[in-house]
């Protein structure tokens, strides 16, 4: 089993990252959605620095709303947006 | 079973087909509730671009669906969103709720486009005369209508 | 000047080309909010028959008219009103109000059909499977909706 | 100058009185819409029957809602009616 985890970037943060997904690998200890971003910004200058860009984020894990203290897992879709402005 | 009926895509849509097939498909229905949000114009606006979250879009919809026949009783609903480029003046959404009484379909329709406004993955890009692309940013007032539900 | 249109009758109505006018007819429009009032079917009903009062009625649904269209600054509404013998499932009464946002036209909506239903002079009388006819009572909710706004 | 006023009759109330409307002769002291039925009532008895029926009724003039106070004049258009139950 892969222990490939997807992350989606929607809108002004796809932008600001030029491509609109990554397929990161887990390491063993990385647990919760926080923790995942946390390792790769260290490797990933354009993720920190649209991670750290204006405005708020808001994150989902497999298409539910939900936050960084979320726990993450092998085959996961997680995704990584600013707040919703639909309508 | 209310119908419940969730449309994503970029195709333009028949307001009156749609309110036709919803009084057809569901009983008891003594009114229909409905709001059309429209690309509006002032400011050198040309144009807004739709991003969304293909899949999730459509659960959330239909989660809030679900929520709203169950909270109002309705005895239909249909939301429609449309996403990619859409001129001034172009519809871009429309909520169509049915009940046995008005109050119920009213509600039904506001909770529906209140909780959808920043509940549901879509984002809303603004195109200006002068070549300026903006993303909107989420208004407070919306956060608080559709905490208000 | 903000559409006002008010068309009280016997014809069948479309709501799709009516809210097409309204929002060609109508500037800076954002969100149209409606309501749509059809004969609700149940307990052997066949029909209601819809009399008003010609000349008053178009009289008070304008004056409604011009009264929401300030209170909620709507850049128009609409407001179609049938009469006359209506069997199960057909439409009665058409809401549709434009403004520059969604809480002003859906105010504007249900602004219009709560006080419409008690300030307007029609009278509907329901017409039974086994032959009675009824004239509708008022209800005292739909009162107390008028009295609110 | 005609001194006749047009009362209007709807719905339950209409089929009650078996017609939709009188023209009524104004006499010289009547200056109220009450005055104006009350009068009438003294000889008519289907009036009189019609408006002790069941309910409550409203009154209109010059479609206008109103009530039995309102002054009436020659030329005046006098409606009454059950509670309206449109929509």
């Amino acid at each position: 089993m892969s222990a490939d985890v997807t992350v989606l970037y929607f809108a002004a943060l796809r932008e600001r990252m030029g491509r609109s997904r990554d397929i990161l690998t887990l390491s063993e200890n990385t647990r919760t959605v926080g923790a995942l971003l946390m390792e790769r910004r260290k490797v990933d200058p354009t993720l920190d620095a649209a991670l750290s860009g204006p405005g708020t984020l808001r994150v989902a894990v497999n298409r539910q709303l939900s936050d960084l203290s979320a726990p993450v897992q092998a085959g996961d879709e997680v995704a990584v947006f600013p707040p919703m402005t639909g309508g | 079973m209310p119908l419940i009926r969730i449309v994503v895509g970029e195709s333009a849509f028949d307001m009156g087909k749609e309110t036709a097939r919803l009084l057809t498909e569901s009983d008891g229905v003594g009114g229909v509730g409905s709001f059309l949000g429209v690309v509006r114009g002032g400011n050198g606006l040309v144009a807004l671009t739709l991003e969304h979250y293909p899949g999730m879009c459509e659960d959330v919809l239909t989660a809030l669906a679900q929520e709203a026949v169950a909270r109002f009783s309705l005895a239909g609903c249909i939301v429609i969103h449309r996403v990619g480029r859409l001129v001034v003046g172009e519809p871009i959404v429309l909520v169509l709720t049915a009940a046995a009484h008005r109050a119920a379909a009213l509600n039904g329709t506001r909770f529906l486009i209140d909780r959808l406004k920043t509940g549901a993955p879509f984002w809303k890009m603004e195109e200006f005369a002068d070549g300026r692309r903006v993303w909107v940013e989420s208004r407070a007032e919306d956060e608080v209508a559709a905490a208000n539900w």
